[in-house]
């Protein structure tokens, strides 16, 4: 369970939020809400461990997320805004590559169906650089496919993608979340998902 | 052994990759040290003796700028396209991953000068023994100008006028490499030991090994921030 | 007391100009550095809600 | 250190900090002011002739002052970083981009004032020998910590960037100077010392000393003075700062 309690966010003379105090149980997701420059993705940055809060402090299963970077990110899923991909790679390397440095080896044939469950078949071994911006992220959303971790924390999710790719992503996020997982998401429209916590910054 | 030193594997084989798709950014940097190299003894004249007397120094000269080069794009990629972000929050050690990027580095930046580096000794009329000693020195010493870039590069991560800066950071740090390193071929030219300057070196790459990639994943997570 | 005259103590036996060089270029930084700062402050000041110094 | 010391430094805000720190700016620049006319006094009255390098060495009065707190401070500095890196305390970073551009200040002037003594001793402006190398090299260092600082906007960040590249450089800086010794050793041998000048007389060395307090006493003010400007500069639009502006 991810916990937050008394959480300031401080960029540069500006405060972005102050004294933010929530707790996400197993099987729940939550929305984090704002408009922009609200700091919602300093939020998630500061959830995932890549920054420092200014003050308070964030937990995971009770313990500090600094005690035990390692096991914590073990358990975490985080996609941010930029892609993380490389476009002189193909998709198929992309995701092989990717998943490698994290400790996790799919396989070749398990990437690839993941990438046809997105509607990607066909694309494998073309170079990143041609696929539009819906595609690239669905590259990236296969991730949730071939990496088990219990929290997903995931930046705007559901941009730029059609009608059938957002399907394919609420019942992904539904099914984690029938099975004991936990997501923290922003958005700025409703999602297609079930109702959860929400958060407004 | 395999287990535990996969992520270092899996990040050196990804950037392997990445670079056999960028040939030309490693045939450029590798003609960069080559035409430096060159250049020298036409600015100097064409001076047998006083060529073999510089050749150390031109040489290491050559690979510190060419080194530099490639340094600029040590991290800067991964950290415009999130890449980095996903690398510090991988289960595996950062420090391992980072560790991989650098040999990477050096393998792509710093491997193919020690290769060219006995042709252009014989460009400056260096005798075979020197060639050997030159060549070997290079050996030891780029890894250690990788490592110390590696600090520099992080350091410089997404700052204004990076390029130049990461020069004036790195650059006096890498005295020390660069008078071991050029002084053994000297010290062998005048007939002196060259144990010295090799267990210097060595004991300098060795510091390195230990502590740079280190202090680099300090200043990527300061960066990351 | 070593000099007999102003003229011997400027001469400096002969190192006059590396003396009062090395003298004089340590007295233009100490002072210049003090000065900078002293406007730095003053500027900041400037930016203040009103211009009275602070303790 | 004792942790209450740790404590103050973590929880002393910028807010306490800054008055206490203009307290104390008057009595350092007295000290150093009244050290220095003692020093110069010494220095360039009383003490005696030397025998074998005439009035030049008097150079050394303000040269060797110079050298210690450009080496000093970059020490300091390293012990700043130190202490912030590893107790995230405000202060020390502040410190830390205070005491630098003094430190600068000094290694430049023990640059300029070695090669006003080398030229009449040694017959040249600039010799390769590996005090002056490493000076040099200590002043590029202080350069580039100036301006990767300055080359970061966000504030957190310049504090720990700086930090992390002081600290290579503490670790450096004798590493460059044993490298340069042994590069200078091989290639012209020892050269004249500036600061073995034969059984210093008793006077040069208390000359020596009042002048190296008045630089001591001299950095201290300036960092106080810098650290104060820095603190305004960050907190411009804090409450403490606007409330004290307002009395």
């Amino acid at each position: 369970m991810l916990s937050v309690s008394h959480l300031t966010c401080q960029r540069g003379e500006r405060v972005l939020f102050r004294d933010l105090s929530f707790a996400l149980p197993a099987s729940q997701w939550l929305q984090v809400a704002g408009s922009n420059g609200a700091g919602k993705t300093s939020l998630l940055r500061i959830l995932a461990g890549l920054s420092e809060p200014a003050e308070g402090q964030v937990t995971w299963k009770g313990r500090r997320l600094r005690e035990d970077r390692a096991a914590f990110h073990a358990d975490l899923l985080y996609l941010g805004h930029q892609g993380a991909l490389k476009e002189e790679l193909t998709p198929l390397e992309n995701l092989t590559l990717g998943l490698g440095m994290e400790g996790f080896s799919p396989g070749e044939e398990a990437a690839a169906e993941a990438l046809g469950r997105f509607g990607l078949q066909g694309r494998e071994q073309l170079p990143t650089r041609y696929l539009s911006a819906g595609q690239r992220r669905r590259v990236l959303l296969c991730r949730l496919m071939l990496r088990p971790a219990p929290l997903w924390i995931l930046d705007e999710p559901f941009t730029a993608l059609d009608v059938h790719a957002v399907g394919v992503l609420s019942r992904l996020i539904e099914r984690h979340l029938a099975s004991g997982g936990s997501a923290v998401l922003t958005s700025h429209q409703a999602m297609p998902l079930p109702p959860g916590l929400s958060v407004t910054l | 052994m395999n287990g535990a030193f996969a992520p270092f594997r899996q990040a050196v084989r990804r950037d392997l990759l990445l670079a056999a798709r960028h040939k030309t950014e490693v045939i450029t940097a590798l003609f960069f040290f080559v035409i430096v190299v060159n250049l020298l003894p036409l600015g100097i004249g064409p001076d047998q003796d006083l060529l073999r007397k510089i050749a150390p120094g031109a040489l290491w000269i050559g690979a510190l700028l060419a080194t530099l080069l490639g340094l600029q794009r040590l991290f800067a990629p991964d950290h415009q396209d999130g890449t980095l972000e996903q690398m510090a929050l991988s289960p595996q050690p950062f420090t391992l991953l980072i560790a991989g990027k650098i040999m990477a580095h050096w393998l792509v930046s710093g491997l193919p000068v020690v290769m060219v580096a006995p042709l252009l000794g014989v460009q400056f009329d260096l005798p075979g023994r020197s060639l050997a000693i030159l060549t070997l020195s290079l050996l030891l010493g780029t890894p250690i100008l990788s490592l110390i870039g590696a600090v520099g590069a992080a350091l410089t991560l997404g700052v204004r006028g990076s390029g130049v800066l990461l020069s004036l950071l790195i650059l006096p740090l890498y005295i020390p490499a660069l008078i071991f390193g050029a002084g053994a071929v000297e010290a062998d030219l005048a007939g002196l030991g060259i144990e010295g300057h090799f267990s210097l070196l060595g004991a300098l790459l060795l510091a390195c090994i230990v502590f740079a990639p280190w202090v680099t994943t300090v200043a990527l997570r300061v960066a990351l921030e | 007391m070593q000099w007999n005259s102003w003229s011997e103590f400027w001469a400096m036996g002969g190192y006059g100009l590396y003396v009062w060089g090395s003298f004089g270029a340590c007295l233009l930084g100490m002072t210049l550095e003090p000065w900078l700062l002293l406007r730095r402050r003053r500027a900041i000041q400037a930016r203040l809600p009103r211009k009275e110094s602070i303790r | 250190m004792s942790t209450s010391l740790i404590n103050w430094f973590k929880f002393a805000s910028p807010a306490s900090f800054y008055p206490m720190a203009g307290r104390l700016v008057p009595w350092f620049s007295a000290a150093a002011l009244l050290l220095a006319a003692a020093g110069l006094w010494v220095g360039l009255a009383i003490a005696p002739t030397d025998a074998q390098q005439g009035e030049g060495y008097r150079i050394i009065f303000v040269h060797v002052p110079a050298s210690w707190m450009s080496m000093f401070i970059y020490c300091v500095m390293a012990f700043w970083s130190a202490l912030g890196l590893s107790f995230n305390t405000r202060l020390s970073g502040m410190m830390t981009s205070a005491l630098a551009p003094t430190g600068a200040l000094f290694a430049f002037l023990s640059l300029w004032t070695g090669s006003l003594w080398g030229k009449p001793m040694w017959g040249a402006w600039w010799v390769w020998d590996a005090r002056l190398t490493s000076q040099l090299i200590l002043f590029f260092l202080y350069l580039g910590f100036i301006a990767l600082q300055a080359a970061i906007d966000d504030p957190r960040r310049a504090d720990k960037a700086g930090a992390i590249l002081a600290l290579v450089g503490v670790v450096n800086v004798p590493i460059i100077y044993f490298s340069v010794q042994w590069w200078n050793t091989l290639h012209q041998g020892a050269s004249v010392s500036m600061t073995k000048a034969p059984s210093m007389a008793h006077t040069m060395l208390a000359g020596m000393l009042l002048m190296a307090l008045a630089f001591w006493a001299y950095t201290i003010a300036m960092a106080l003075i810098r650290v104060r400007c820095i603190i305004l500069e960050r907190e411009l639009t804090s409450e403490w700062v606007k409330k004290n502006a307002m009395e």
